[in-house]
């Protein structure tokens, strides 16, 4: 399951589309907005994705971490809008044989994501009392 | 001839639009590249700019149409 | 948190322990019952655990991990008793500033928690029409 | 002196129940291991055997009482 999606992301959901009866380890990657950023309060970030190509992407990662790994099951789903510090904004889960793997190439797919997939982040931060400043990394 | 460009992440700041139409004759990738940065020379302060076309990354030789999907791909920042 | 528990793990509860809103990261390992073990079909397994010992040797290994890692969060929940396969037996979760380091304490956790938490397994497994097998591995 | 001991995993099979007095005069972990050993060989089959005695590991020296909880820990198998 690739899944890009504006509502909130139900993590249990992606962990059990990755799972598998074979398995015996499960490894789950959940990244979330954090509170602090270039040192300053993050009040909301924008993610925004050229969703066709993102997609494509994905999948051409999860073809080769399954090509690289003895994969049993994986799921990623990315959100897009707006988000508040402490939300979900991406969930990677792969399911394996055994546990070396499962960490491996779950770590493998979110690197690739993040640094390939057509995704961009803008974030809103807080500077003084009522100023704002917008930030795209 | 007209194309439409797709802006995305900072580009679309920079563009000033979701959806920016220019003016090229016989239009290349690297032709609209030359165009956009003289146009908007903040492009030249990215890391980097890839410009896709109809969903894949394209190489600079490639001829542009008014019908294809045109996208400029800053550097991305998801996760 | 830590938690020797005889009924089944919820998964979302074990990762919201662990979060942490100054966190972009948080890792999970789920441990499951594999279907097949030693080339046969698991029946059922087995785990009891030392309770006592159990709690503080993961306490241990926490500390020893929060001492390598910028951890926010953390939590493992064992369960014991009898696990049919698909079942979770063990949640690791961590939370992190960054994503690196969550992937390395988590694997570290559950790597010293299979070494040395006072925890053992005994496999049911099924030989033949009628035939059962019991493993200690 | 009578010491009750714990079993865990594989020596509860081998000792045949959850708790198993052993009587032994001046009893130590050292002293202890022997009389096991020799009343249940097969002890001597696993990889390892730790005495634990009142929640922690014991060196072999280490005198026991009968007010102590002690506990044999074979190979552990969790996760």
């Amino acid at each position: 399951m690739i899944k890009i999606t504006e509502k909130p992301i139900d993590v249990q959901k992606v962990i059990d589309t990755a799972s598998s009866l074979n398995a015996g380890a499960v490894n789950v990657f959940i990244g979330t907005v954090r509170s602090k950023a270039h040192g300053k309060n993050v009040v909301w970030l924008e993610y925004e994705s050229y969703e066709s190509m993102t997609v494509a992407e994905i999948r051409k990662i999860i073809d080769e971490a399954s090509h690289r790994w003895p994969l049993l099951g994986w799921a990623v789903s990315h959100r897009i809008g707006t988000l508040k510090p402490g939300e979900v904004s991406v969930v990677v889960a792969v399911s394996s044989p055994h546990r070396k793997e499962s960490f491996e190439a779950c770590q493998y797919i979110i690197d690739e994501v993040k640094t390939k997939a057509q995704i961009w982040k803008k974030k809103y931060l807080k500077t003084g009392r009522n100023g704002f400043q917008q930030a795209h990394k | 001839m007209k194309l439409k460009i797709k802006t995305f992440g900072i580009t679309r700041d920079i563009l000033g639009g979701r959806l920016v139409e220019i003016e090229i004759s016989q239009p290349t990738v690297s032709l609209l590249r030359s165009e956009l940065t003289r146009r908007y020379p903040d492009l030249e302060n990215l890391n980097s700019l890839f410009v896709a076309v109809n969903n894949k990354y394209a190489d600079e030789s490639e001829e542009l149409s008014s019908t294809d999907e045109i996208a400029l791909i800053p550097p991305v920042s998801g996760g």
